[in-house]
């Protein structure tokens, strides 16, 4: 599976509430319904590693009880043309996806080293019921 | 109320679903601010504000907006937005249009290649670039894909295609 | 007219609800009022590396009853710097439009060849009344 | 700080209602509460300066009266690659942020001259309370 980001949940533009809570990198969802699921993840590089990627992907993913693997849900993938000097990528992923209480949401990236952890404003990931 | 289902209505007249009838559609340029009160009244249609417009009869409560022409990209106005029709953009003098995608419906105007030295075999359009002759006008001499003026050059500048041209019209000139 | 898109509205993520229902390639709009209306399409290329597109070109669209030509609502259009072997380019679209019951919603497409259709959680489309 | 755009609120497809008003290039918060905030800008380039950007920037941003300076609450940042000709470059936002009445909501670009105001659906803000 790919990389799994950990999120902030109280400080600055953060927070949580109507019992959907935030543990072990998971959205854990309160109550089934509807929900407009989003994320975005600016990536970039180049970072001090000489490979450097040719595409970069997000993935908002569900963990649920009653099925033993992840069902990706969202996925934004995109190849890169910069030329290797200082790059930046956003991705920004939304939509409604239908979930049963205990579901957990998580995103996924394809290289966690990648991710412009740097500023709330500029990766974040959210949820709220229909 | 009785609810009427919706009827097909006839020509010149759409179904309101607020009013549960057919009303006259407003004309293009118009946009219908209170629908009929009956299918045999007329509907209220006031004109599009500026800056909006309709093309076509219609019910609908508001215009569309109008385009814009981009002006900092080198668009200029063909016709201007009026309340039937939309903005037309073209491509200032000297710039030609380099459609984005196969219908045109967005393009960039790129500036018209001079012909430096060359005979213009097709001159510049809003559609097309400057032909330029492949080969050089009398007077000039070819480096690289470029055409270079004769005069004023200096002997340590002037190679041998230099010499072999801007040299052979001296001696024509001289003779 | 740019082609238009067709969409899975019942399999794998895919449902309609509340009487928003799904027919001739058109989200129809049951009662009326203001909807967020998003989609988002994965363009993938090349097809055949002659004819390299410069652009891609997402727009969502409004038929209606009480006018003859589509409205675009929504439009998200990226020019392509990949140089030619295989690249991705997801484009997002969404936001609050007021529509009439019997309004139809579309998706239309620069280029039907470089959609990505192959997985559901890369290409979607839905719209959810506020 | 970055130039701020300004926007059309009553012609075409914009509205604003339930009290959310536009007044000085921002939109005034009419209630306290949680609003999912959304803005799209579409950049295109190159025009008739010479200077040919690296990047493009779009930010939401909230000027509140109970803190002298602007929050930054949703940021866009995309380096550019194509080669000179003609390119666009849409770049979409949208978050559940908490908001209080009188709130002011903007969006702010790195260079109002790359932005492409020619069409309403190309380039759009908008918010609604959850």
């Amino acid at each position: 599976h790919l990389p799994i980001l950990q999120w902030e949940d109280k400080r600055g533009l953060a927070f949580t509430k109507n019992n959907l809570s935030y543990s072990s990198n998971a959205l854990v969802i309160p109550v089934s319904g509807d929900y407009y699921v989003y994320a975005q993840v600016t990536f970039r590089g180049p970072i001090e590693s000489s490979h450097k990627p040719n595409s970069v992907t997000e993935i908002i993913t569900k963990v649920t009880d009653s099925y033993p693997e992840p069902t990706q849900l969202l996925t934004g993938t995109k190849t890169l043309s910069e030329n290797g000097n200082g790059w930046f990528q956003p991705i920004y992923l939304g939509a409604v996806v239908s979930l049963e209480v205990g579901d957990k949401l998580m995103v996924n990236v394809s290289d966690i080293k990648l991710v412009d952890y740097t500023k709330e404003h500029k990766t974040f990931f959210g949820a709220f019921l229909l | 109320r009785r609810h009427e289902t919706r009827l097909p209505c006839p020509a010149g007249m759409n179904w309101i679903e607020s009013a549960h009838h057919c009303c006259p559609q407003c004309p293009a340029g118009k946009f219908l601010f209170k629908p009929c009160t009956s299918p045999a009244n007329r509907s209220d249609c006031r004109d599009c504000p500026a800056g909006t417009f309709r093309t076509q009869p219609n019910t609908l409560s508001e215009c569309q907006a109008c385009y814009e022409c981009d002006r900092q990209a080198f668009q200029s106005v063909l016709s201007n937005c009026s309340a039937t029709s939309n903005v037309a953009c073209g491509c200032e003098p000297g710039h030609f249009r380099v459609c984005l995608d196969k219908h045109c419906s967005e393009f960039s105007c790129r500036k018209c290649q001079p012909c430096t030295g060359r005979l213009i075999r097709q001159p510049c359009s809003e559609a097309e670039d400057t032909v330029c002759d492949s080969s050089c006008k009398p007077d000039f001499y070819r480096e690289g894909d470029e055409c270079r003026p004769c005069h004023p050059r200096t002997p340590d500048t002037c190679g041998k295609e230099c010499q072999q041209v801007c040299s052979n019209n001296n001696d024509q000139g001289s003779g």
